[in-house]
C-alpha cells in the first residue's frame, strides 16, 4: 500500500468526482426549485456526448467548439423536456414527477438506440489530451487534468452567475419559496427554463468529459452516472449547489478508494458501496453535508 | 363508458395485425436482444442472419421455396424472450429458430423449442454444457468457451513461454466467468497450482479500471501474462488503461476481444503484444471470409462489427444446408440433418457435429493486433 | 383629488379544486383610500388577495387595476403595474440576508440608482432593518420580519399595497409601530387594501371596510357606520 | 343495496366460473397465449402487492424487483434436486445442499425470506419520506442485485440458475392471484388498513390520532414484499432461468407503470393495469419487427414499444393522475349502478 498507489487513486477519484459534481449540480438545481428528481438528467449526458461526436466528425470542428455547441444543444433539449413533460405536472405530487422523469429517460434511451444504434462508438480526442505525465509511479493524463480544471472553472462560473446575475438571484429566491418569488415579479417559467438549460449544459460537458476520459460512448451510458450523481447531490445536501459539488467529489473519491483499498474480490461491490453510502446519509444526515434541514410546517 | 371504449378499440385493431402476417415461404424464427444491454452483440448477429437469407433467396431459395426470417426482439429480458419463442413456434409456425449470443437467454428460449420439437441454434452463446442440459434439438454454431480457453492457455504457455498469469474477469457476465475459469484450470494444469498471481474482477459497463490497474502495477511478483476475460464493450478501454499505466506484459483473451472497438478504443496500447482466440479472422485472405465482409459492407454500410455477425451468417447457411440435405422443411427432419453436419465450410471455420454432441468441432484462430490490424497468427484444432 | 377607483372586483368566484372559497364578490378601492377587508378565519380574505395578485386564477368575474384586467395577466407582471402584495405569514426568504431580500423586492422594476434611494427610504421607515442589513433574514424576530416584508413590498415602488394580516402573531407594541407605518404610507397617498382579523386595529386606520363571511360579502360601509353597527360590534369587537 | 351474504355468494360463483374458464383456456389455447395469461396472472400478484405499499400506504417503493429476486432465488435453491445442486452450486453448506422442499413450501419460504429482507431494510429506511424513500428503495434494488452477482457460492452469481423445474402453471398462478387479492383486500378493509390509508393521506394527522407510523408502514412494506417474493418465485419457475439481471430497473419500472396506469390506490386498478400493460407490448411486437401497414413498408424499429409505453404513461399521469380507475373498487353493489366509470372526483392528489 505504497503512498504512490494512494496518490494515484486519489487523483483518479478526483477526476471521477469532478464529473459526478457537474452532473450533481444539475440534479440539485432542479430539485431545489421544483422539488423534482429528474432521472432523465443522466441521459442528457449521452445527448451531449453524441452531439459533440457528430460535430467533431460531421462538421470537422475542434473539440472546444463541439463542447460549446453541445452545451447549447443540450440546454435546448433540457428546456424542451421541461416544457413538454414537467410543466403540465407542476403542483401535482412529487411521485408523479418522478415517474414522468423515468418515462422521459426511457424515451431518450430508446430513441438513441433507434437512431444511433446501440454499437459503442469511439470518441475522438485530440492527440495532446491523451499524452501522459509520469511522476515516478504516478501517471496523470492531460485529459484528467482538463477534467478537474474545467469542472472547477465551470463550478466557479456557475456560483458567480447565481450570486451576481439577476436571473441567478431569481433562481435563489425560487428555491427558497417559489410562491412568494412570483409576487416579487419573478417569471418562474423563465427561471425554471434557465435552470434546466444550465443543468443540461453542464450535464453535456460531463458527458463529453466521460467520453473523452474513457474514449467510448453508447446510448445507455447516461443512466448509471446520472443515478450516482443524484446520490452525490443527496450526500452533499440536495438543494444546495455547493453541496452537490462537494457530494460529487466525496462520492468519486470514496468509490475509487473503497475499490482500491479493499481486497480485489470486493471490486464488484462498487455500485453497492455507492448506494449503501446513500442510505446511510439519508438515515443519519438526511439534509446532507451542506444542506439545511427542511423544517416541517406544523 | 365512452372513455373506456377507446383503449379496447386500439387493442382490437392491433389484434388484426397479427392475422395479417401469414405467408407461405419457409419461416425461420430469429430472437435477438436488439434493445437493452445485449444489443451491441446481438444486432450484428441478426444482420448476418438476414444477409445470408437474402443471398440464399437470391440464389433461388431452398427446395424452391423462399426463406422468410421472422425476427422478434428479446429486449434483454428473459420473460420477453420466452414469449417471443412461444410466439414464433405457436403463432408464426417457424421450422427452426436461431438466436442469442448469451447463454442465459439461450437457456430461457431453448427448452421451449426443445419441448415443441423445433431445432434451436444459438448463434453466439458459447457455454459448452448447454446442448446436454437442454436436449437434442439444441445446437451451437460457435465452439465452447472451454475449447477457446484451453487453446489460449496452451498458446500462452508454449508460444509466449508464460509461467505465471494475472486474470481480470467481468464478474457480471457468465461468458467471461466461464472463460476465465476454463483458462485458469488449463493454465494451472500446465504451469502448476500457484501459476495464477492474482485474480481481479470488474462489472459489465464499468468504465473506470484505475483501481484494478493500480493494484496490478503494485504487484511485487510481476506476472508473465495478463488474461483479460471481458466482453467487446470493455476490452478496448481496459487494454488502453493498462498500457497507459506503462504495463506492457502480453495480454490474451477470448472472442470478446474480436471487435473493431479493441483497436479503436485500445489505441496505441492495443498494438503491444495483444492476442486473442476467436472463430475466424475477419481480415484473413480466405475467399469465403472476404466475400462475407464485402457483402456485409455493401448491405449495412459498415464492416462486420464483431465475430457474432459472421456467426449469424453461418447459422442461416447451416440451417439451409440441413433443409437441403433433409429434402424437407419438417423440424425433426432438419434436426436429424443438422446432427449429421460434417465438414461444413463456413466463414467461422469448418463445422462438424461429432456423434452425440451438438457442440461443433471447430478450429480456433489465434490473432494478434499489429499496428491497428488483426493479424492471423495460427489456427489450432483441439 | 378626484375619487377614481384604483382597484375593482366584479362578482369574483374563487375555487380550490371543487371547494368554493369566494362567491361572486364585488368591491372597489379608490385612489388614496385605505380599505379594510374583515372576516373570521376562513372567510375568504386571503383567497381574495391571492386572486388579485394572480396566485389563484378566478373561475368567474374580473379584477380591474387602473383599467388593466388582472385575470389576463401573469402574476409576475402584476407587480410591475404597481400593485405590491405582502403575503400571509410574511413569506420572507429566510436563508438569505435582509439586504438581498429587499433587493429581490425591487427585482421587477428598478435600476441600481433607484434601488439605493428606495433602500434609504425603507431604512428611514424601519431603522431596525438598516442595523440588521447583513443578517440572515431567518434570524429576525417576528416583528422585524413583518417590517422586512413591508419594506420589501415597498421596494417595487408600488402605487397600491395589499397587506395580509400584518398583525398576525405579533406583540401589541410591535403592532402599533406597524400600524403607524401603514398610516404614514396612507398619508403619502398610497392606496391600501388591508386584510385583518384584528378588526379593532384595522378600523382605526381604515376609511372604509368590507366584512366577509364564508366567502360572501356580508356588509360594508365607512368605519364610522361599522363602529356603531351592532352586528359588527359583538361579532368582531368583543361586544 | 346488496347485503354481504349475496355478495359473498356472487364471489364464489365468480371463482368457480373463473376456474372453469381457465380450465377450458388451458386446454384449447396455444402455449403462447397461455404464457401471456400466466404472465398477466403473475403481474397481477406483483402489482396488487405493489399497490399495497405504493398506493394504500404512500411508501412509493422502487425496490419491488429486489424482493422478487430474493423470492425467486430462495425458492429455486430450495427446489433444485440435491444431485443437480451439487453440480450447479458446489460450495453450498451441507444442510442446504441436501435440502429439497416441495414447491409449495419453497414458495412460501421464498416469500417469507423476502419479507424478512423488507423488515431488515424497511425498519431504518421507512423513516424517510417521498423522494428520499423512493430513491432509498431503488438503492436497495441495486444492493440486492450486486450481492446476488457477487455471492457466487450461493447463487452462481452472474451465471444465474438455469434449468429450473417449470412448476409454475396456470393453477399455481390462479391460486396466487386469489390469495393475494383476498389478503390485500382483507388488510385494507381492516382497522390496520384504514390506519395505512391515514398514513398515506397525512402522516402528521395520522400520528396525532395515535397511528403508529412505523408499524403500519412496516406491515405494508413486508406484506407487499412477501407477495413480491411469491411473484418472483412463480416467475422464476415459469421462465426456468433466473439471473441477477432478470430483476433490474426495467422490471421495477414496468411494475410501476402497471400500477400507475391501472390506479395505485385500487386493487381493481392493479388488476386492470397488469392486464393492459402485459397485453399491449405483445400486440406492439408486430409493429416493431417491421410490418407493411396499408402498403407502406415500416422498417423494423426495435425499442418502439418501450417508447410507446413511456408516452402512454406520461399521458396517463397528465390526464388521469390517479390512473384509469382512480380509487374505484370493483364490487358487486357498484355493478348494479349503471355507470362503472364516474369522473374521479378525488381531490387529494
Amino acid at each position: 500500500m505504497s503512498l504512490a498507489y494512494l496518490i494515484q487513486n486519489t487523483i483518479d477519484g478526483l477526476s471521477l468526482g469532478s464529473i459526478y459534481a457537474l452532473i450533481a449540480i444539475g440534479f440539485s438545481l432542479t430539485f431545489s426549485i421544483l422539488r423534482l428528481i429528474n432521472f432523465a438528467h443522466g441521459d442528457i449526458l449521452m445527448i451531449g456526448a453524441y452531439c459533440a461526436l457528430f460535430i467533431v466528425i460531421g462538421m470537422q470542428l475542434p473539440l472546444w467548439a463541439a463542447l460549446i455547441l453541445a452545451m447549447g444543444f443540450a440546454a435546448l433539449v433540457g428546456i424542451f423536456i421541461e416544457r413538454l413533460a414537467y410543466r403540465p405536472l407542476r403542483g401535482s405530487n412529487d411521485v408523479a414527477a418522478l415517474i414522468t422523469s423515468l418515462a422521459v429517460s426511457i424515451i431518450i434511451q430508446n430513441t438513441g438506440i433507434m437512431t444511433v444504434t446501440a454499437q459503442p462508438r469511439k470518441f475522438e480526442v485530440p492527440e495532446v489530451l491523451s499524452n501522459i505525465h509520469n511522476f515516478g509511479n504516478i501517471s496523470i493524463s492531460n485529459m484528467t487534468l482538463l477534467i478537474i480544471s474545467l469542472s472547477l472553472v465551470l463550478m466557479i462560473a456557475f456560483s458567480l452567475f447565481v450570486t451576481h446575475t439577476k436571473i441567478g438571484v431569481a433562481m435563489r429566491a425560487c428555491s427558497e419559496n417559489i410562491g412568494v418569488a412570483q409576487l416579487m415579479g419573478i417569471d418562474i417559467n423563465r427561471v425554471i427554463s434557465t435552470t434546466f438549460a444550465l443543468g443540461s449544459a453542464m450535464a453535456a460537458v460531463s458527458g463529453i468529459m466521460l467520453a473523452g476520459q474513457y474514449g467510448r460512448i453508447e446510448p445507455l451510458m447516461g443512466f448509471v452516472p446520472g443515478l450516482k450523481a443524484f446520490v452525490a447531490a443527496v450526500i452533499g445536501g440536495i438543494g444546495s449547489v455547493s453541496g452537490a459539488a462537494l457530494g460529487g467529489y466525496v462520492l468519486g473519491l470514496s468509490e475509487i478508494l473503497l475499490v482500491a483499498l479493499l481486497p480485489p474480490a470486493y471490486s464488484g461491490y462498487r455500485d453497492a458501496f455507492v448506494f449503501i453510502i446513500l442510505i446511510l446519509v439519508l438515515l443519519f444526515k438526511p439534509s446532507g453535508i451542506l444542506g439545511q434541514a427542511e423544517g416541517r410546517k406544523v | 363508458m365512452k372513455k373506456f371504449l377507446v383503449p379496447f378499440m386500439l387493442i382490437a385493431l392491433l389484434f388484426a395485425f397479427n392475422a395479417f402476417a401469414e405467408t407461405p415461404p419457409i419461416k425461420i424464427g430469429a430472437i435477438f436482444n436488439l434493445t437493452g444491454d445485449q444489443s451491441s452483440l446481438d444486432a450484428p448477429s441478426l444482420n448476418g442472419l438476414n444477409l445470408a437469407a437474402k443471398e440464399i433467396n437470391a440464389a433461388g431459395g431452398v427446395l424452391g421455396r423462399k426463406i422468410q426470417v421472422v425476427s422478434l426482439d428479446g429486449k434483454t429480458d428473459q420473460a420477453v424472450s420466452t414469449n417471443a419463442a412461444l410466439k414464433l413456434i405457436n403463432v408464426e409456425k417457424v421450422v427452426a429458430i436461431a438466436g442469442f449470443s448469451d447463454s442465459n437467454y439461450a437457456l430461457a428460449a431453448g427448452p421451449i423449442a426443445q419441448k415443441a420439437k423445433i431445432p434451436f441454434i444459438t448463434t453466439g452463446a458459447t457455454l459448452p454444457t448447454m446442448p446436454d442440459q437442454v436436449g437434442d434439438y439444441f445446437f451451437m454454431t460457435p465452439y465452447g468457451d472451454n475449447t477457446q480457453a484451453y487453446v489460449g492457455a496452451e498458446f500462452a504457455s508454449k508460444d509466449l513461454k508464460a509461467k505465471t498469469a494475472y486474470v481480470l474477469k467481468d464478474a457480471a457476465m457468465d461468458f467471461t466467468i466461464n472463460l476465465a475459469a476454463y483458462f485458469e484450470e488449463r493454465f494451472k494444469k500446465i504451469n502448476g497450482k500457484d501459476a495464477i498471481v492474482l485474480e481481479d474482477t470488474f462489472k459489465t459497463g464499468d468504465q473506470d479500471f484505475s483501481a484494478q490497474v493500480n493494484r496490478l502495477k503494485a504487484l511485487t511478483k510481476k506476472p508473465d501474462l495478463l488474461y483479460i476475460s471481458s466482453g467487446p464493450s470493455e476490452c478496448g478501454i481496459i487494454v488502453k488503461q493498462i498500457r497507459a499505466a506503462g504495463i506492457n506484459t502480453p495480454v490474451i483473451s477470448g472472442d470478446g476481444f474480436d471487435t473493431p472497438l479493441l483497436i479503436e478504443l485500445g489505441g496505441k496500447g492495443a498494438n503491444i503484444d495483444t492476442y486473442f482466440t476467436t472463430h475466424a479472422s475477419l481480415t484473413s485472405e480466405e475467399p469465403k471470409v472476404k466475400k462475407f465482409v464485402q457483402a456485409y459492407k455493401s448491405q449495412f454500410k459498415t464492416a462486420p462489427e464483431n465475430a457474432f455477425a459472421a456467426l449469424g451468417y453461418d447459422t442461416m447457411y447451416l440451417i439451409a444446408d440441413a433443409i437441403k440435405r433433409a429434402k424437407s422443411a419438417n423440424p425433426s427432419a432438419i434436426r436429424i440433418a443438422l446432427a449429421k453436419t460434417k465438414d461444413f465450410k463456413a466463414v467461422t471455420g469448418t463445422i462438424t457435429y461429432p456423434a452425440n454432441s451438438r457442440v461443433p468441432l471447430k478450429s480456433v484462430a489465434v490473432l494478434k493486433v499489429v499496428d491497428g490490424q488483426f493479424k492471423f497468427v495460427k489456427s489450432v484444432t483441439p | 383629488m378626484l375619487e377614481q377607483t384604483v382597484l375593482e372586483l366584479k362578482d369574483l368566484d374563487l375555487f380550490y379544486g371543487n371547494i368554493q372559497a369566494v362567491k361572486n364578490l364585488s368591491l372597489e378601492v379608490k385612489q388614496g383610500e385605505l380599505v379594510a377587508l374583515l372576516g373570521a378565519n376562513g372567510a375568504g380574505k386571503t383567497s381574495t388577495l391571492r386572486g388579485i395578485s394572480g396566485m389563484l386564477k378566478p373561475r368567474k368575474g374580473q379584477i380591474f387595476f387602473h383599467s388593466h384586467d388582472l385575470t389576463k395577466v401573469g402574476p409576475h407582471q402584476i407587480v410591475s403595474l404597481g400593485l405590491a402584495h405582502c403575503p400571509e405569514g410574511r413569506g420572507i426568504f429566510a436563508r438569505i440576508s435582509v439586504l438581498e431580500n429587499l433587493k429581490i423586492g425591487a427585482y421587477c422594476c428598478a435600476d441600481k440608482k433607484q434601488i439605493q434611494q428606495d433602500l434609504e427610504w425603507v431604512y428611514s421607515l424601519f431603522p431596525i432593518l438598516a442595523e440588521r442589513k447583513n443578517q440572515v433574514a431567518g434570524t429576525l424576530s417576528g416583528g422585524e420580519q413583518q417590517m422586512l416584508a413591508i419594506g420589501r413590498a415597498l421596494m417595487s415602488r408600488p402605487t397600491m399595497l395589499l397587506f395580509d394580516e400584518p398583525s398576525l402573531g405579533l406583540a401589541p407594541l410591535i403592532i402599533e409601530t406597524i400600524y403607524k407605518v401603514i398610516a404614514a404610507l396612507k398619508k403619502e397617498g398610497k392606496t391600501i387594501l388591508l386584510v385583518e382579523q384584528n378588526a379593532y386595529a384595522a378600523l382605526e386606520v381604515a376609511d372604509r371596510a368590507y366584512v366577509l363571511e364564508t366567502g360572501a360579502l356580508k356588509l360594508s360601509g365607512t368605519t364610522m357606520e361599522l363602529l356603531q353597527n351592532e352586528a359588527v360590534k359583538n361579532a368582531y369587537l368583543g361586544g | 343495496m346488496m347485503n354481504t351474504k349475496t355478495a359473498k355468494l356472487y364471489t364464489i360463483v365468480f371463482l368457480v366460473f373463473g376456474t372453469g374458464v381457465l380450465y377450458l383456456l388451458n386446454r384449447f389455447l396455444s402455449p403462447y397465449h397461455m404464457q401471456i395469461i400466466n404472465l398477466i396472472g403473475i403481474n397481477i400478484i406483483l402489482v396488487v402487492s405493489l399497490n399495497l405499499s405504493n398506493g394504500f400506504c404512500g411508501i412509493f417503493s422502487l425496490g419491488h424487483a429486489g424482493f422478487m429476486a430474493v423470492g425467486a432465488y430462495v425458492t429455486a435453491i430450495l427446489t433444485i434436486p440435491a444431485a443437480k445442486k451439487f453440480i450447479l452450486l458446489p460450495q453450498l453448506p451441507g444442510w442446504l445442499a441436501s435440502l429439497q422442499l416441495p414447491f409449495l413450501f419453497a414458495l412460501l419460504l421464498g416469500g417469507l425470506v423476502a419479507s424478512i429482507c423488507a423488515l431488515v431494510i424497511g425498519y431504518p429506511v421507512l423513516r424517510l419520506r417521498g423522494h428520499y424513500l423512493s430513491v432509498a428503495t431503488l438503492g436497495f434494488l441495486v444492493i440486492i442485485q450486486v450481492f446476488i452477482t457477487q455471492m457466487d457460492g450461493l447463487t452462481r452469481g452472474a451465471r444465474g440458475l438455469n434449468g429450473l423445474e417449470s412448476f409454475t402453471n396456470v393453477w399455481w398462478i390462479w391460486f396466487g392471484v386469489i390469495l393475494t387479492i383476498y389478503i390485500v383486500a382483507k388488510v385494507i378493509h381492516s382497522a390496520y388498513g384504514r390506519g395505512m390509508i391515514a398514513v398515506k393521506e397525512d402522516e402528521l394527522a395520522a400520528e396525532c390520532l395515535g397511528v403508529n407510523l412505523t408499524s403500519h408502514k412496516l406491515l405494508a412494506f413486508c406484506l407487499s414484499a412477501f407477495f413480491a417474493g411469491i411473484g418472483g418465485a412463480l416467475w422464476g419457475h415459469l421462465i426456468t432461468v433466473i439471473t441477477p439481471g432478470s430483476f433490474s430497473y426495467s422490471q421495477t419500472f414496468n411494475l410501476v407503470v402497471m400500477s400507475v396506469v391501472g390506479g395505485m390506490s385500487s386493487i381493481t386498478g392493479g388488476v386492470v393495469g397488469a392486464l393492459l400493460m402485459t397485453l399491449i407490448p405483445e400486440l406492439l411486437r408486430n409493429l416493431e419487427s417491421g410490418i407493411t401497414l396499408w402498403g407502406i413498408n415500416l422498417p423494423p424499429l426495435y425499442g418502439l414499444s418501450q417508447i410507446i409505453l413511456a408516452i402512454a404513461l406520461i399521458l396517463v399521469i397528465l390526464f388521469r393522475p390517479n390512473g384509469l380507475l382512480g380509487r374505484l373498487e370493483f364490487s358487486w353493489t357498484r355493478l348494479q349502478i349503471k355507470s362503472l366509470f364516474r369522473k374521479g372526483g378525488d381531490t387529494t392528489h
